[in-house]
């Protein structure tokens, strides 16, 4: 069992702010390790990677590929030049995205899904926009917030370039059958295109397990620092495929008229690299490994299970996504009858300093499914207490009070 | 840090809860909508002239406690205003005029605003 | 005038090692105040921008904005809507190139120069290749170091789609006339694509002196973190232009069919950006402005000048780019007969912990001009002393007795 | 921190300054040349086999102490082994024979194993 008063020190945001931090779906706070790293880069390390022939160049080339070692161990990836280092989980979709276009001779249907993340929806939808080659369809959501994977099969076919989906849905919480959609999509041929982000901060993946082609994820959303994603891909895939994007770093040699490009993942990665933050969240990985994933998981499962509990009981509430006791990834969207979501979270913050989500998550289109205007979300991390739960039960059957019985409709 | 304010002024509560100028004009001279997409609040409105000073006004749509409070309190200061003093409002204005509520929220206030000035240009002004 | 013994107080790694870094055109050294206000976003703030309607999110999103304004007035921009934060130079670049392709009606020629850094050619390149919309096309170098102004005026033409050049070359170390050159593009409305990744850490910049449409540079290479670049765009342009990538934050308005943008920046900034990187760049730009960008310039002048005239003295040594008082950014390549610049870089760093540059520096295409299979380079910043250059200097002596008389041909 | 190295070993800075195996061979088997794009480094390499053992080999290039050393070095291992036996040379094994000059320029030093690795699998082995 995690120890959440032990593990609550360790956020100095905590200690240095009254606060009920529940929006732990669009970022995380940051633990005293990974803020020591930073500062230990800084300050003893500092130099460009790759190139330098110097000491200290060395020194900061091993700290980071030792990182990459770590996030290639982290998610049983075969090696560390299957790991991609980029900004964040959507540059990584757009790499992807682009270089698919460029490479793939099939032509055809792009399928993602309407419970996915703008992010996993218009990077597709721009290539398909721009190119005659792709074309965009979107694998439906059943009433009950789950991927329909009959509409899925009929949806697929030899004719498939790529499935991109979610994980976890970032606003539903619906754990997909990753398997399940990654077997179907590799009988009809298509690359696999995992979007991790809300799947990676509290469940164990290993690679060896989905086989999915690629996997994007934020080093945000799981204690790591700001600027950075991973873009994993199976290395015979990155080997072939071209990078969209050109810069240094990137050739082995260049001439006025040819290019050699140097084998992946530096080849998709022109230009210097974010090293600080990626030897920051290798202290990440290893304080999430120290308080062991299994616990984690366990941990936010408990408190979305209160919180999705306690929620149903409230009258006059709709939450979307899996029902009670169903398996749920950390989050809990709802919505209070004739209560604005907006004004619910300016609401709970002015009462208690509860800080939740409100508006669309970016994922506008699973509204339009959903037939709302926006939802108002909850989502839970390492540091959260079955306090931080009632306290947030408390603030919204306050809030129903406060503003309840009259709607702007 | 500021000191946070209470949930919402007692006003524009009030406002919210007790719309001023809700509803349709039969016969308006300007009429424009608009939407938040961050949230779906949607406010029209429509507007009649009477020379050059706005003679009736009335706003209709959804949304939260804000963007409807300010729609209100809106339409009832442009009421009678001239053209150009109305397009002269601004988000600070109507801020004031609600109790200056956070500006984590200022897209919610002057999403009533902002169909103001659309209808309001459409007249040339 | 600069007071070097203090400002090397200013940096922890000076403290920590024994070290005379002078690759200082790869990327710096961090300041304290860098490293505070990075170790401060992570203790006290760390919400994500723009989305969240709580006060945590609001004073980040506050912090963040803030920071977007001193980068715009630090360059003169009209209006912090014409900076958009990448994850480094490079990418700010890609950016350009791809939305330009698409947003283009001209076909034509595009122009960059034969001293172009990798950065400045390969995403140019990447398109040229992958559209029929763009030619590439090298504006030559003299046999002086400089521009060829007359080769430019040649392949100049109002077929021109756009003209991309650095600020100053990061091996040459020429200052180009951007003046002039952005004038004559414009006489054939060809774009403006300003390379500024060498010119930006030590020269003051005013864009409404120099008029270009768009300008890129690194926030690593000018005391600020890893992972932070910017690219500037004017805003009626970055208005006009589609974002070539896709994800949150960008959107107003996504049905399963249609998308409507939000104005830039954030259109072209898809996906959570590099929050604290931004706020800590905002100190290094502080900081910079505390000891003044005229300071800093004739600093880093007066210790370009003392090296290139003590070099100058050593015999069978070729320096590349301008003579010996002509105006020169910051940096000085060059070659001692019969020692191989790794040899060299390897030396030094053994003998007196100097760090310097040794390769090609991304800089492929102008080494073919050059004749030269590579170079060795020193780069001078705000903590480098006359007795650094003087140490270097003999260094470069010293390995010379030891290496030289003797070499691999 | 690591200890630093001498610039270089004494031996590799002999082999770099009188190198062993240099020059062309009349009639070669196999052959391969290789640039280190980061530097212009180039080795190209020629051998003759008798039966399955390496009978003569040349280096011929230019390039830094490190990768001219190597390669002098390297064609001294080579010779007389087995095309089994010198495919299996790996770049530690060269670094030893080396002295173990420091990682940064592991690329200098693994030019030359590159170059006869290549020249090898051309015969097949
Ligand atoms: C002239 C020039 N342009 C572009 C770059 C690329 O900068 P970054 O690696 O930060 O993208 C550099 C730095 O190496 C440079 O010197
Ligand atoms: C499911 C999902 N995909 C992608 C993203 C985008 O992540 P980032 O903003 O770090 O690029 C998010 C986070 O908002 C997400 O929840």
């Amino acid at each position: 069992m995690l120890n959440v008063e032990d593990v609550k020190r360790d956020f100095p945001v905590l200690k240095n702010r009254d606060l009920i931090y529940l929006d732990n779906a669009a970022t995380t706070l940051t633990p005293e390790p990974v803020i020591q790293s930073l500062q230990e880069y800084y300050k003893k390390l500092g130099a460009s990677v790759h190139r330098g022939i110097y000491q200290l160049a060395n020194e900061t080339t091993e700290e980071f590929e030792r990182a990459r070692n770590s996030i290639a161990d982290y998610i049983g990836a075969n090696s560390p030049r299957e790991i991609v280092l980029t900004k964040n989980c959507t540059e990584g979709i757009n790499v992807i995205a682009y270089s698919l276009e460029r490479w793939q001779e099939k032509s055809g249907k792009v399928l993602v899904t309407e419970m996915d993340h703008h992010s996993n929806i218009l990077p597709w939808r721009f290539i398909a926009n721009g190119s005659k080659k792709f074309q965009l369809e979107y694998v439906e959501v059943t009433k009950e917030g789950r991927l329909d994977i009959e509409d899925y099969k009929r949806k697929l076919s030899p004719e498939t370039v790529a499935v991109a989906f979610p994980g976890i849905s970032n606003v539903l919480g619906t754990v997909n059958p990753i398997k399940e959609v990654t077997n179907l999509a590799h009988e009809n041929d298509a690359l696999v295109i995992l979007d991790g982000a809300q799947w990676l901060p509290h469940r164990a993946f290993d690679l060896s397990e989905y086989g999915v082609d690629f996997l994007t994820f934020s080093a945000h959303k799981m204690l790591g620092p700001t600027g950075l994603g991973v873009l994993y891909g199976r290395e015979e895939l990155l080997r072939m495929m071209p990078p969209p994007f050109g810069g240094g770093e990137m050739v082995l040699n260049v001439t006025r008229q040819k290019v050699k490009l140097t084998d992946p993942p530096q080849k998709f990665e022109p230009g210097t690299p974010p090293i600080a933050q990626t030897i920051a969240f290798k202290a990440a990985l290893d304080y999430l490994e120290k308080l062991e994933v299994s616990q984690i998981k366990d941990h936010v499962d408990n408190l979305t299970q209160r919180a999705v509990n306690k929620l149903s009981k409230i009258p006059y509430i709709d939450i979307y996504g899996p029902k009670e006791g169903e398996p749920r990834g950390g989050l809990v969207s709802f919505n209070l009858e004739g209560v604005h979501s907006h004004d619910l979270a300016t609401a709970l913050d002015s009462l208690d300093n509860i800080a939740i989500r409100a508006g669309l998550h970016c994922a506008q289109p699973l509204h339009e499914v959903l037939e709302i205007n926006s939802s108002a979300r909850v989502s839970f991390y390492v540091y959260n207490s079955n306090e931080d739960v009632d306290r947030f039960i408390a603030g919204v059957k306050e809030v129903k009070t406060i503003l309840g019985g009259e709607n702007g409709e | 840090m500021e000191n946070k304010p209470k949930i919402y002024n007692q006003d524009v509560l009030h406002h919210y809860q007790n719309p001023h100028n809700r509803g349709k004009l039969d016969d308006p001279d300007f009429s424009a909508t608009k939407e938040n997409p961050n949230c779906g609040d949607r406010i029209s409105l429509q507007l009649k002239l009477s020379e050059d000073e706005i003679s009736e006004v009335k706003f209709d749509g959804h949304g939260c406690v804000l963007s409807i409070g300010a729609a209100s309190i809106l339409t009832q200061m442009a009421m009678g205003l001239r053209v150009s003093e109305a397009s002269d409002l601004t988000v600070d204005d109507l801020l004031n005029n609600m109790g200056n509520p956070g500006k984590m929220r200022k897209d919610c206030v002057s999403l009533a605003l902002e169909v103001l000035k659309e209808a309001l240009s459409q007249s040339g002004g």
